[in-house]
């Protein structure tokens, strides 16, 4: 056991793995000499090599499909998007090249995106994104999203170890302000939900961000009984985990921090109104960003992105129902 | 250096340095067989057997059966809609590309992607996806990797003129060129995007940007087999060699419609009739003649192997519907691309063939 | 009043605004002297010239981008995709820069979008997408679907004189076999819903192909009450008659033709958890795509497609529930 | 074509063919606000009033402040984020900029986009998005509207050296070159994209590439306002008269880090030096006092205008949040660019300043 930050767990994590298998490659924006924007590659270089830890042109489609290609002649790569809103540059070669290869001709595409994403440092409308459900509503792509240090080294190495496409939400929140006891060397954390809280009375969906806020807000409603799911993974989704809070629940508040409409949370709630609804005891309420561009003054910001408090108050009125 | 043309086919009779007799004979099978799948294929589309739409490269089989001809067993390529012969080259049975344009059980894609959009994996293929020219890109990235691995190993890729214009080909090629990667981009200009002619897709011919990327750039006949095969040689030995990236134009001609469904009615019947006499096929048969070869003999053996496998696609099962939800995902061991045949003498066994 | 096909009422619609309004102008590949691959603009050119009737490069971040560039500056342009699914190729144009203009700055963006969308002809994982859903997660961009021939001449010219970004949902299966009056000359179909069948015993939810499919399959459920809204507009989003039916109706089936997670239907169904729970009589039930690439062959691609009998055996099933 | 050193800028003392004395001095102040407004947002970043991160020009004032001098009223521009100057000179005042920068409710945005994404409407100008370089479309669509509707008008744009690597400059570059339009490309060539080096970015000098679009390639000293004026003002003639788009790649050196964080270790002390001695704004303060200019009393206005700005600015409030889910859609007519300020004397009256 070692402690570590959510960033140090994964810059621990692709150290392990550049180590470990030499076909594993990463390719991004100044992720060489430079350690990347945010310093998660700093000192790569010394170690494995500019080749291994390669800086490429500015050019997210020739980082996606360059990495495509690399991956169907036996190289791993992972790629980092300097921020993840920048992905809808490469979208077209991750979800029409990449995430289709495999189900068209059985050729498998081991290849990891990293997508620093999220809000809450005033990065504005560009560099605050929370795409996931774009890759969610895309055949073919595997998604993850780590909340603790510990996952995001577990399912950075399976991410990298899975023959599949996988895209790799990392929360730039979290990088440093989260911190926790990682175990030492490779482990591979399962794409599967964790109960982040076990509890009777309520449950409280999410994953990323948004779990250590849904902890807080439900740290002590009126001693309330709160459960607390971290999906993890959102595909696969764990559905079987997702009902089985609700059955125990019966109440749930689904809470994720990108814009509302069709986001990942919908997917869980409309699972719940046809796959729990039996269990349920009042209606399957969301909190998520409303349908605005993530503004970046920090008042507007504060009141567009999912806090504590929108958390709290909707629990509390559940619970009350 | 971005204009210099290749250098013209060896004189019609007479040898070939690079190629033998035998080779020469591969290359118009190859083109022959291409041209005769694609006609059957359309008939067997007009009877309403292949679904959806339809795509050809009558005219222009010169491109891939050249350029293919090139190409090493433990080469990768990425194959377009209109290079059927290239297919044929690496390995894949006539019947299987029947089986393919069906919709079949037994094509390579086993029905769930359509007509051209295949590639088969186990012969080092990756089957193109409809937007172009993304594949320009997985070819950079093949390359990429042979670089990183220091294997002399070349990747090469088809694309359109039409395909030019959009931003994952300046991608690919500033990638490329930056990297300098081994890599043969073969530009297929075949006079048209769909409708559209060359001068609504740019302003200064493709070929001419190749320098401004740093590597070469060659403008070849695109109707001569083999002028197309000494420019891919040349360029794949360029490649293996640390010499970067080549740029080849293959300037042909579209001489069908865009798909099954299109008269071309924007197309002057005088451009189609000029190029007519510059057909491929019926240039390297003459070739042949000349060479004492033997070309109705041929002509009749792929008749027969073209008769055979569509009679042999044509009874072969739609694919089940059990299954249709499993391979979205990968569930074991990621299985890298395999290797193809490489039929030219100049490879020694003619590789995995 | 006339008789016209689907494509005839948005070759119409086209005509009509030309006409009306030099500011509009159609750009995308092919649409000139060739009229469209579909052929929806066939004989524009004569009419309006090839300056108003733009060919393109094969360059669908270009035509976005510089038809943003050309609305800001007063034109109205009217974009084709030849294919829904090359969005793919200039998503990043409409969802950043077309998508956020106005909240940002202020800055009006009126851009039509037509995406000839959806499967059923054997178009394969590339020409039967139906992305929807990657809009209505992006703030700022309307997106209508029409499944009638009024509607699709109504919804087109709403659509042009909107003031913002629209993508209009163009089903290439309904083009010509779906028929029907529309009334002369230029009207508005408003961004609302529409009830294509009153009913009481139960409503499917539904849009663009999806409606036929859904009055075909509920036309005569064992004389069951069976309401069919057809949502024409996903943003806006008309939950008030989407309530409005729940409360009604109590049981619900929602049906789309796109991949199933974080579809547009996962919207729905998760708009009617929250805020219709009260009025349910059951599990929302959702019939959609599953999460493959929409396969070729055509025993597959009717697997995979909801058709008829998915429609009425999930409508079978929740009224005897 | 493609290499065209543009003119040198004229001699340093003695008249100038197209700037009176005031212009020179236009341009003088424009970089001094530039550079003034932006230390002073520096250390208000420094004291933690400026959100986010922050983005800087220093060393680079002269390639906005000269090309958008160039620009006309009721032209149009895609400002970047070096490119400070360019706001000036279109007549957004200082106060709203520091505003803008520390997420005020007076902000070009009212908080709601950051730092250097803004653009004034009111002013022609389109506030850029982060995606790199998505503006040079705009700009291309904007010159293609003036070309349909015959008005002579021309669009600007600057953009990046790193960003020539995306598809998006191809598309421009090559839309721009079929279609002939009125737009002046400004590459900004300041030697890093963020910590990459040109020879990781690409292998030929990006400007060597407008020929291969069919258009003019011009490559300027971008540390000289003047010269940066005089090739801005020859591309826009170009433009509006029918000659096409221009290429103009502005040398120069990005002299702080990417953006305030950024400490560029990975950049040489003696590249740094060098460039020193090229500052941008000694080199337009030499030639005026050279012309009798004082200098020292235009400083001292302008730093006096920076102080009552910044303090203005931090006396305003922060954006209320009612109102923050709203205008995500335009609800009324939908309201194009207006005309900024133009104030070189060769626009007459100065547009509409
Ligand atoms: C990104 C993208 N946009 C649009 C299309 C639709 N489309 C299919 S083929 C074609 C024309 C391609 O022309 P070219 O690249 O010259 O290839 P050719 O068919 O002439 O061989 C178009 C526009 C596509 N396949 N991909
Ligand atoms: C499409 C895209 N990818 C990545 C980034 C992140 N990023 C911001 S600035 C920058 C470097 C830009 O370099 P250059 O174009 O030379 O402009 P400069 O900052 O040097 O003026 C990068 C990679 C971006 N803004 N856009
Ligand atoms: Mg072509
Ligand atoms: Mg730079």
């Amino acid at each position: 056991m070692a402690t570590m930050t959510y960033l140090q767990a994964i810059s621990s994590a692709l150290r392990d793995e550049l180590r470990a298998d030499e076909r594993v490659l990463i390719m991004g924006e100044d992720v060489g000499e430079f350690g990347g924007a945010f310093k998660v590659t700093d000192g790569f270089v010394a170690e494995f090599g500019s080749e291994r830890v390669m800086d490429t042109p500015l050019a997210e489609s020739a980082i996606i499909g360059c990495a495509v290609g690399a991956a169907v002649v036996g190289l791993r790569p992972v790629c980092e998007m300097q921020f993840a809103d920048f992905i809808s540059c490469g979208f077209d070669q991750l979800v029409n090249v990449a995430g289709k290869m495999h189900y068209r001709q059985g050729l498998a595409v081991p290849l990891v995106v990293r997508l620093p994403s999220g809000g809450g440092f005033s990065g504005g409308p560009f560099h605050s994104q929370n795409p996931e459900a774009l890759f969610m509503h895309s055949p073919g792509i595997k998604v993850v999203a780590p909340s603790t240090a510990e996952d995001a080294k577990g399912l950075l190495h399976a991410a990298i170890r899975d023959p599949n496409p996988v895209c790799f939400m990392e929360h730039k929140h979290l990088y440093r302000r989260v911190k926790g006891d990682v175990p030492e060397g490779v482990f591979e954390t399962p794409f599967t939900a964790r109960v982040a809280r076990p509890g009777s009375d309520l449950v409280v969906i999410c994953y990323g961000a948004m779990v250590d806020v849904a902890l807080e807000a439900t740290a002590d409603l009126d001693g309330a009984s709160v459960e607390v799911l971290d999906l993890r993974s959102l595909v696969p989704l764990d559905e079987e985990a997702i009902l089985d809070s609700v059955s125990r629940c019966s109440k749930v508040v689904v809470v994720d921090e990108a814009n509302m409409t069709c986001a990942a949370g919908a997917q869980v709630a409309a699972l719940i109104a046809e796959k729990g609804f039996e269990d349920l005891d009042g209606p399957v309420v969301r909190v998520a960003s409303p349908d605005v561009p993530i503004p970046f003054s920090p008042p507007l910001e504060a009141a567009v992105l999912p806090g504590v408090e929108r958390v709290k108050e909707a629990c509390r009125e559940l619970l009350a129902y | 250096m971005a204009t210099d043309i290749a250098a013209p086919a060896s004189v019609e009779v007479g040898e070939h340095e690079h190629l033998q007799l035998a080779d020469r004979i591969w290359l118009h099978r190859a083109m022959l067989l291409m041209r005769g799948i694609e006609e059957r294929a359309m008939s067997l589309y007009r009877q309403g057997k292949v679904p959806g739409s339809f795509y050809d490269g009558f005219g222009q089989e010169a491109v891939s059966a050249g350029a293919a001809f090139a190409m090493a067993a433990e080469d990768r390529l990425c194959i377009l809609h209109r290079d059927l012969a290239a297919h044929v080259i690496r390995g894949v049975p006539p019947a299987r590309i029947f089986a393919q344009y069906m919709g079949r059980a037994a094509g390579v894609t086993a029905g769930r992607d359509g007509n051209v959009h295949f590639g088969d994996r186990h012969l080092g293929c990756v089957g193109m996806v409809s937007m172009l020219p993304d594949m320009m890109l997985v070819a950079t990235g093949m390359a990429m990797a042979f670089r990183l691995r220091g294997e002399p190993r070349c990747a090469l890729t088809w694309f359109g003129d039409g395909s030019t214009s959009r931003g994952d080909f300046h991608e690919a090629m500033n990638w490329a060129g930056v990297q300098k990667l081994p890599v043969v981009f073969v530009l297929e200009n075949n006079q048209y995007a769909y409708s559209t002619p060359l001068d609504k897709q740019f302003a200064v011919d493709p070929v001419e940007r190749a320098a401004a990327y740093g590597f070469a750039g060659v403008t070849v006949d695109g109707n001569d087999v083999e002028a197309m095969f000494d420019a891919t040689r040349e360029a794949r030995s360029r490649a293996v060699s640390g010499g970067g990236p080549t740029l080849i134009e293959a300037v042909t001609m579209r001489m069908h419609g865009h798909a099954a469904h299109d008269d071309m009615k924007y197309v002057p019947k005088e451009q189609v009739a000029e190029w007519k006499l510059r057909d491929p096929v019926d240039r390297q048969e003459k070739r042949l003649r000349a060479l004492g070869v033997d070309v109705d003999e041929l002509r009749a053996g792929v008749t027969a192997e073209i008769d055979a496998a569509a009679a042999e696609a044509l009874s072969g099962p739609m694919p089940s519907v059990e299954g249709v939800l499993e391979g979205v995902f990968c569930e074991g061991e990621a299985e890298p691309l395999g290797d193809g045949h490489a039929p030219w003498s100049g490879f020694g066994s003619g590789g995995a063939a």
